[in-house]
């Protein structure tokens, strides 16, 4: 993939008189036409706003996929008018930028195609991810082009202008600026960018009495208040796991979904591939509820939320930290505190212990005391990236909104009235408000309720910047103009300073040109072509202050505890179609949220999966459908937010259940709270109905005692061997690196045009992901041992899927690719009956996105959009190694390692996937393959597959040997 | 086949009696009938064959008619303006490019500034929308075709759009099947050319084309027998 | 079997016969009793016409299938409908070879069974195509896209194997059926169906040159015919057999195929015959004995069968291969296990009755027995696809397959499908031989004589 | 009836009838003899001294030019595209046996049919025989011989005669 990289020069992006050839259609009147029939909405756009609509329509039909072969119609070419020097059609640019996540700043490669961008990529080059990146940043893209996207300013609900809301700013600063901003409030999501911090402070200059508020429904702020508690300041906790021998972790899911996750994912993987003859990091896990990191775990302890605390006090005992007294243990949890305790003295300061961001504070005071015990070296403490961080909580706020002290309230990215706890009763106290401004992207349920809807731009049309979880800055370019009536979050801050028509990079400028000073032009281009400003945050030195004591979670019952949701998280991404349909980790369940429970607790109330469950807090309750979760702590229940939503968009909308309707205000993570059936059930979206390995060696283990697997035979063949080309093409996935976090099948769906089929669909069996992964339990179900494997095509050199396909459809090239071409393909569908990977899709029915949906802008041009009727299944990215192929072959040389990387290796944050060419011998992939740990799956058949694995580390502990 | 070849049949043969049912000529009108519809099959099938390699089905029997009625005859042949001067993406990215209307007034700024015909073209640039030409050499969709790969390895512009040099009107010059592709693709050698001559519309090959084909093919590293992979051009 | 010299009651005339069976078509009985038939299936044929229409307009989506059963009703269906077109083909060629004059009461219905039958067949693998309207990529013609059919799939063969079995089986009915043409040509004496008899027999009148062609002909053909029959299911049998999935890749599966395609076509041809007889009074010409000599076909072929499942669980546990007892045993207690206890009990329970010779004989008895037949092949049709593909190797791939409404409608309308022509037929065309019948009788007075 | 003959019909009762009268007939040296029987008649064909007929060795050249065909029509699309198809050899003749086979088969049972229409000079929907008063009987349960009149030996009135004393039930002059 060429590096290219490019940036705007000057204020001016992607300009209004720029025409690509994107746009054929949409310059036809009939076609424009049409539009304004099928979206009235359309007409409301100013001019440019409307072309760019056009644009994406015409997008849509250019890519609209599959037309007959027959005969090849005339039709029309736009040329540009004035084409810029730097846009040649029919090649990508690339702009290092950065989207963000919980306030957090993903650095990013963005890809566009004549002014869209269709994939994001991390930015290699970036220190916290090195080029790794999750679902969130994956999927960013298609939030751009949401339908449901709010598209212009509205007042009650009616369109406005920007005039007029400039205008009645105008009149709410007079008032301000009577009492100094008295009953002027301010509620925003976490916030890393230095240009928002710095208008925040410019604003509260103007006006001193003026108050900010802060409400994070889920993420690092939970994190940041245990801190507060613990360490007598807030504080972000930054993990060295690269340096680090062993993890003891209460209930933190640090390999799981969040801002941290590519962070640590990264560490851990390194860390673990350390050796060759034995696991390079061992982790030792408790959990309450099932989570990537105690899948990963060598030694995996079942507890109960309320009990981490007792676990951890014990576990310091263990250590001999005075204080501690280890209360009455189960055998099982005496074993395990044990093996932790002997492994983490063996690692000393190698050692990290850690409490969960969604823990008691118990558990967290005495995680402090120990790693401050263990000297450990591999926690480092940074001022919080996130801020403001002298905020008021969200409590004071709908205390004062009670009191009507608050005249005007500006809701900033943030979406209370749907994420605030019920028992706060937040929207009833914003009746109480004379004038309420919603700064976001969609008019979503808060912006439903507020006087003014103020459209934000996407990250990718935005410039801005923010910081990652390491505090390194990014610089905000836009990839696209806006392409609709909005504005950025700095131009509206602008506004609520007094300027009137604010250009969308001033105030970042304005920002930067304070700290880089002298050569600022130049600093500037070059952190725009980074994609960051080199320096993290300086590290701090902190102790837990011994007077924080522990206290239990109030109340009798069964734990009830709350976690975001790992694929559309606190709700924000409700209407993006790649996330909703993303299976979730460990439950493969898309479209909807679960009431986990344990099998303990299922056998004890009769419960099936799916079976409607109501949980009561207090005198509130929700239902949800039941999922019995192997391995969940027994009298654990956990409820994911992030669903039940009203004013998501067409995506979002009506699925599954609020768990914020029940969450108890002081209690946002653990409470106590009861169960009962309903006697209704539904139908749940999973993606795998069976999760036992039904005793076959589909994931194998190794063990430090035998650290390679038995050599496996290849079944001779009758045939001989066709010739292959120079290179051939192979895949190597790590199923010891492997924590199922699903960025590869998100980077999959984005590179590859994968299209969303929905949840009936998805019942029925049809997802289209071209790759999956499989999770398999293994022993008891109350405590079992999870394993995931990523499933793509293998490519099987001897494949049967070629045989059964009667028009050569489906065929094998020199460079060993199982190829299927869907301009051939008539739809027998018997290269998947024959495929013993089931690792084709089919288009049962056509489920490309309707034509006049923007969505299709996401398209990627190189790869064809698949009609109904035909089979479709990874190609190991070809549209990267033809182009690869192509660039080489210009330059009249040969391919080299790394010329070619496909979407999920690029994605994956633990670079568990590894791909190239195993005719070189020096190639990774070939030094892979000689690996002890490498085995095909299901070799027995023969096939020779092309995708191949490393067996996973089995490491003691835990008496598992 | 009825009235005449039918014998009409006389009352003096009884109820059981017996008489021919049909004449003489309905035999030869039978035997006329099956031969017919045994031609019209083996015809017809034929014929298709024949037709889906017709001018009409390619396209190539067809001039579709510009905005501007741009000859390249006169830029291209008279002037001899070269391909690349308009097609400026045609070495460095998959498609040629189409100019934009400032190219066109890089010239027509200075002459036939007022020509009725470059109407179009004023207007183009005065409101900045774009003259919307008529696609001539349209593949389909799920072609991904590469104009820089074929100029870099020594395929000559006319080996696949021929005489531009002498269309008035442009026109689809070869028919852009599978087959075409597929000729070139299995044995490229033939048609090659040295580097200076891509955009020469009259270049011919020399008496031992073949010969120094492969040599360019050698010199040009091209990756003779993987080019006929589905992949090479579909995905 | 039984002494062929009385198979037919001696005590009819020759010219008795031909006007008796000519006179089906030219002086239709049971008018009415057809009518309510032909309604019946013309309902079903629209039924299918509608579910087709449904199923070109929005994709093969509207079936139950998904991955991993990509293969349900329509490729089970197939097979059954073309397992029951064999039987007509084995009786008439068969027992032509071998002489046995009792197929002649049964031949011609039969051969229009199997006809019919097969094109209900044919017509499955074209609509589960994914894009049916490129059907004929999988022809071998000089395209412009210079790419040919795949000729080491199953499906290709598919083609080729179907196609034959049609046309042969056309042209082997077609010339048994040129001299009854002849036959109620001349009887016939309305003008129309002297043309329609006069045009579609050729001038067929019975020369001894051309009988002595004739026969070599007729009997060259169903010498071919036999190996084609089996050759046919043998081959769709590899459509399974070829792929690796548990349950299928196995080497039993060709003659296990073509047993329980004559067992299911005899079941049908017993059904057919029964209700014909008693339907036009053709007692005289399908007695009881050709009932008798049908159940005992019938039990012979089910037992084969039967042969078959064991041998297929043999396989598996002498193969000892994880993934074939794991499909083993999900088909003997897994979600579809109603299915294989189905194929059983359908099969071969009731098929015990038939020991006793007047079962045999008893037309209502043998009428049930065989119905349960042909349920329980298509259960064990259902049971051979869906069983196996719904869990195959891949733990995390294992799903589920249930038929929705269209999947439904579609089956049975191609019930309709086949009824419509064959109704048409037995109006139009004389449903029993006759000159065989009258050459048997022949045979039979002579032998009186000594 | 017609000025030129076809020749003369005799209507026997029973197959048995027929051939001793074709037995007579050829002895008495007619050799223009044809009979027409509602089914097959065992020993007639000898006895008319029919030649063999060669249907069988049509149907072997027909299955060996379908099954030619099938085997080069396969090798040659593999040649013409060469593609590799799940590592397996170019020239599966394993897998393109099954087509081989059927397309035997097909050509083989049309070309027989065909040739035995052909042959028999079918369709032949007006022949003179048609318009005989009774032949239509020969079709149900009546035999007929017949005596063409091309016969060297063949006499309106004598040929008629010795066809009566034969046994023939009925004996008619059929007209061209």
């Amino acid at each position: 993939m060429t590096r290219r990289r490019s940036n705007h020069v000057g204020a001016k992006p992607a300009g209004p008189r720029l025409w690509s050839s994107i746009e054929e259609l949409s310059g036809d009147p009939a076609f424009q036409a049409w539009v304004d029939a099928e979206y009235p909405a359309a007409a409301e756009f100013t001019p440019t706003a409307r072309r760019q609509f056009l644009k994406l329509m015409g997008a849509s039909f250019a890519l609209a996929g599959l037309a007959g072969c027959e005969k090849s119609p005339f039709v029309a070419a736009l040329p540009y008018v004035d084409q810029p020097e730097s846009e040649t059609i029919g090649v990508p640019r690339i702009y290092a930028t950065a989207v963000t996540f919980d306030g957090y700043a993903q650095p990013v490669i963005a890809t566009t195609w004549s002014g869209r961008p269709t994939k994001l990529d991390g930015n290699p080059d970036h220190p916290v991810t090195m080029g790794r990146s999750d679902v969130f940043m994956q999927a960013a893209v298609l939030g751009l082009y949401d339908p449901d996207r709010a598209q212009a300013p509205t007042r009650r609900g009616e369109p406005a202008t920007w005039q007029d809301v400039v205008a009645a700013i105008a009149l709410l600063r007079g008032s301000w600026s009577k009492d100094q901003g008295e009953g002027l409030h301010l509620l925003i999501g976490p916030q890393s960018s230095p240009t928002l911090l710095r208008q925040l402070d410019a604003l509260r200059k103007q006006f001193p009495k003026a108050q900010i508020h802060l409400h994070a429904p889920a993420g690092g702020a939970a994190r940041r208040d245990l801190m507060a508690a613990v360490y007598g300041q807030p504080l972000d906790l930054h993990y060295v796991l690269d340096d680090c021998d062993v993890v003891v972790s209460f209930d933190d899911d640090l390999l799981g979904p969040g801002a941290n996750q590519v962070r640590n994912a990264r560490g851990w993987a390194a860390s673990r591939r350390r050796s060759s003859r034995q696991p390079g990091i061992r982790l030792y896990a408790a959990e309450s509820v099932p989570a990537a990191t105690g899948a990963m775990a060598g030694a995996r302890l079942m507890a109960d939320a309320s009990r981490m605390a007792v676990l951890a006090e014990a576990f310091a005992a263990k250590l001999g930290i005075s204080g501690a007294a280890s209360g009455d243990l189960t055998p099982a949890e005496q074993g395990w505190i044990e093996d932790a305790a002997k492994a983490s003295n063996a690692a000393k300061s190698r050692a990290l212990v850690t409490s969960g961001s969604y823990g008691d504070v118990g558990t967290a005071i005495w995680v402090a005391r120990i790693n401050d015990a263990l000297k450990s070296a591999v926690l480092k403490f940074s001022q919080p990236v996130t801020g403001p961080s002298d905020a008021a909580s969200l409590g004071d706020l709908v205390a004062d909104m009670r009191a009507g002290k608050v005249q005007t309230l500006v809701i900033l990215d943030c979406n209370p009235a749907y994420t605030a706890p019920a028992g706060l009763g937040f929207t009833d106290a914003l009746k109480q408000v004379r004038s309420t401004l919603h700064l976001g992207l969609q008019r979503d349920e808060t912006g439903e309720l507020c006087e003014w809807q103020l459209p934000l731009t996407h990250a990718l049309e935005s410039w801005s910047d923010a910081r990652a979880v390491d505090g390194t800055a990014s610089i905000i370019q836009p990839t696209i103009a806006p392409f609709y009536d909005v504005r950025s979050v700095h131009q509206i801050m602008a506004m609520l300073l007094g300027e009137i028509d604010p250009a969308a990079d001033a105030a970042v400028r304005q920002t930067w040109r304070a700290s880089f000073g002298g050569d600022f032009d130049a600093r500037w281009q070059q952190a725009l072509y980074d994609g960051f400003v080199e320096g993290a945050l300086p590290e701090v030195s902190a102790t837990p202050s011994g007077n924080a004591k522990s206290e239990k979670p109030a109340g009798k019952g069964l734990d009830i505890v709350f976690r975001p949701d790992p694929t559309i998280w606190d709700g924000q991404f409700s209407n993006v179609g790649w996330l909703q349909e993303l299976p979730k980790p460990l439950t493969t369940l898309t479209w909807g949220n679960v009431v986990t429970v344990s099998p303990a607790l299922a056998k004890r109330l009769t419960i099936a999966n799916g079976d409607n469950l109501e949980v009561m807090i207090g005198d509130r309750s929700v239902v949800g459908p039941a999922w019995i979760m192997p391995g969940q702590a027994e009298n654990t229940v956990s409820l994911s937010l992030g669903y039940g939503r009203k004013r998501a968009g067409r995506v979002g909308d009506g699925l599954g259940y609020d768990a914020y309707g029940v969450r108890p205000a002081d209690q946002p993570w653990i409470a106590k709270g009861s169960l009962r059936k309903t006697g209704t059930n539904e139908t749940l979206a999973v993606t795998q109905l069976h999760h036992r390995m039904e005793g076959f060696d589909l994931v194998r283990e190794v063990t430090a005692a035998h650290p390679s697997l038995a050599k496996q035979e290849t079944p001779p063949s009758l045939y001989p061997p066709w010739p292959s080309a120079k290179n051939a093409w192979g895949m190597v996935i790590d199923l010891d690196s492997c924590i199922g976090c699903n960025a590869c099948v998100a980077a999959c769906t984005a590179e590859n045009n994968v299209p969303v089929v929905g949840k009936d669909q998805v019942i029925v069996g049809r997802e289209m992901h071209w790759i999956r992964i499989a999770r398999y339990y293994e022993g008891e179900a109350d405590a079992p041992r999870s394993f995931f494997q990523p499933v793509p095509c293998m490519h099987c050199e001897q494949a049967p899927c070629e045989m059964g396909c009667p028009v050569h459809a489906t065929e094998h090239n020199s460079e060993g690719v199982n190829q299927m071409v869907y301009n051939r393909c008539i739809g027998t569908r018997t290269c998947s009956s024959y495929c013993p990977y089931k690792v084709r899709r089919f288009n049962f029915l056509d489920y490309r996105a309707p034509p006049q949906s923007p969505v299709h802008a996401a398209d990627n041009p190189d790869v064809t959009v698949r009609s109904r009727g035909v089979m479709e299944k990874c190609t190991y990215c070809t549209q990267r190694i033809e182009s690869a192929h192509a660039a080489a072959d210009k330059e009249n040389r040969g391919l080299r390692e790394g010329d070619v990387v496909t979407a999920c290796q690029a994605a994956c944050p633990t670079r568990a996937i590894t791909f190239g060419d195993i005719n070189d011998p020096d190639s990774e992939v070939s030094r892979l393959r000689r690996d002890g740990r490498h085995y095909a799956l299901l070799e027995e058949l023969g096939t020779r597959p092309r995708t191949t694995y490393l067996a996973r580390w089995r490491d003691g502990g835990g008496g598992e040997g | 086949m009825t009235g005449g070849l039918i014998v009409v049949k006389h009352s003096s043969t009884g109820q059981n009696g017996m008489a021919q049912i049909f004449s003489p000529a309905a035999d030869t009108w039978l035997r006329l009938f099956l031969l017919g519809s045994l031609a019209i099959v083996a015809g017809g099938t034929a014929g298709i064959v024949g037709f889906a390699r017709s001018a009409y089905i390619t396209s190539t029997d067809f001039r579709p008619s510009q905005p501007v009625p741009f000859s390249h005859r006169h830029h291209a042949g008279e002037l001899g303006i070269d391909c690349r001067y308009c097609h400026s993406s045609v070495e460095t990215a998959p498609r040629a490019g189409l100019p934009p209307t400032e190219t066109c007034m890089t010239c027509h700024s200075q002459i036939w500034t007022n020509a009725s015909m470059l109407e179009p073209v004023r207007k183009s640039l005065a409101d900045g929308k774009p003259i919307q030409w008529t696609r001539v050499a349209k593949l389909p969709d799920y072609v991904f075709f590469r104009h820089d790969v074929h100029i870099a390895k020594g395929v000559g512009c006319e080996t696949c759009h021929g005489r531009i040099d002498q269309m008035a009107l442009t026109f689809r010059a070869k028919s852009f099947t599978m087959e075409f592709c597929l000729d070139c693709h299995r044995d490229p050698a033939p048609n090659l050319r040295p580097k200076d001559h891509i955009t020469d519309m009259a270049w011919k090959p020399p008496a031992d084309a073949r010969a120094t084909g492969e040599a360019i093919a050698a010199h040009e590293g091209i990756r003779a027998g993987e080019l006929t992979h589905c992949y090479v051009c579909h995905r | 079997m039984t002494d062929q010299s009385d198979i037919l009651p001696v005590n009819q005339s020759m010219g008795g016969v031909s006007d008796q069976l000519t006179g089906i078509p030219l002086h239709f009985p049971a008018e009415r009793r057809w009518l309510i038939a032909m309604l019946f299936a013309s309902l079903l044929l629209l039924m299918f016409m509608v579910s087709v229409v449904e199923l070109f307009t929005r994709g093969v989506g509207i079936w139950g299938i998904n991955i991993p059963v990509n293969w349900a009703f329509a490729i089970h269906n197939y097979v059954w409908w073309l397992g029951i077109g064999h039987a007509g083909t084995l009786i008439s060629a068969l027992l032509l070879l071998t002489q046995s004059e009792w197929r002649n009461s049964l031949n011609r219905f039969a051969e229009t069974m199997t006809l019919f039958a097969v094109i209900c067949a044919g017509i499955y693998p074209v609509l589960h195509l994914g894009r049916p309207w490129y059907l004929y990529w999988m022809f071998p013609y000089p395209a412009t896209m210079n790419v040919w059919p795949q000729f080491r799939s199953p499906l290709e063969w598919d083609i080729w194997a179907v196609l034959t079995y049609l046309t042969v089986s056309f042209a082997f009915w077609y010339t048994g059926l040129i001299p009854d043409l002849a036959a109620a040509r001349d009887r016939a004496t309305k003008r129309g169906w002297q043309i329609f008899f006069g045009i579609t027999s050729l001038g067929w009148r019975g020369s001894a040159a051309h009988w002595l062609r004739w026969s070599q002909a007729y009997r060259l053909t169903a010498g071919l015919a036999v190996p084609l029959v089996v050759s046919v299911h043998s081959e769709v049998s590899l459509l399974f057999a070829a792929g690796q999935i548990p349950g299928w890749h196995s080497t039993i599966f060709p003659p296990y195929f073509v047993m329980g395609a004559a067992f299911s076509g005899f079941a049908v041809v017993s059904i057919i015959a029964i209700s014909l007889r008693s339907w036009f009074g053709l007692k005289n010409l399908v007695t009881d004995d050709h009932l008798d000599l049908l159940g005992m076909v019938l039990i012979a072929t089910g037992l084969m069968t039967a042969y078959g499942y064991v041998f297929e669980i043999f396989d598996a546990l002498y193969s000892g291969d994880a993934h074939e007892l794991q499909t083993l045993a999900d088909r003997m207690t897994g979600a579809y296990a109603w299915t294989y206890w189905g194929a059983i009990v359908f099969n071969f329970i009731p098929l015990q009755a038939l020991w006793w010779r007047i079962v045999r004989r008893t037309g209502w008895m043998l009428m049930l027995i065989s119905i349960s037949v042909v349920i329980g092949m298509w259960l064990e049709r259902y049971m051979i696809l869906v069983t196996s593909l719904y869990r195959d190797f891949l733990v995390s791939s294992w799903s589920h397959f249930t038929p929705t409404f269209w999947d439904w409608s579609t089956y049975f309308g191609t019930i309709g499908l086949f009824l419509v022509p064959f109704l048409l037929a037995i109006r139009f065309i004389p449903m029993i031989s006759i000159f065989e019948t009258e050459e048997l009788l022949h045979e039979e007075k002579e032998e009186e004589h000594g | 009836m017609a000025e030129r003959a076809y020749g003369l019909l005799a209507e026997f009762e029973s197959p048995e009838a027929l051939t001793a009268a074709a037995k007579k007939a050829r002895e008495a040296g007619y050799r223009r003899l044809d009979a027409f029987t509602p089914f097959p008649i065992e020993g007639l064909a000898r006895t008319l001294r029919l030649p063999r007929p060669k249907i069988s060795w049509v149907g072997l050249i027909g299955g060996c030019s379908g099954c030619g065909f099938a085997f080069l029509m396969q090798c040659f699309t593999n040649y013409d595209f060469p593609l590799n198809v799940g590592g397996r050899p170019l020239y599966a003749f394993s897998a393109f046996a099954v087509v081989m086979f059927e397309l035997t088969i097909l050509f083989s049972a049309l070309s027989m049919i065909v040739a035995m229409l052909w042959q028999n000079g079918l369709p032949r929907l007006n022949y003179p025989l048609f318009a005989a008063e009774q032949f239509h009987r020969a079709s149900k349960d009546r035999f007929f011989l017949c005596v063409g009149a091309d016969d060297g030996k063949f006499d309106k009135d004598r040929t008629s005669g010795f066809l009566q004393e034969l046994g023939a039930s009925s004996v008619e002059s059929v007209g061209r």
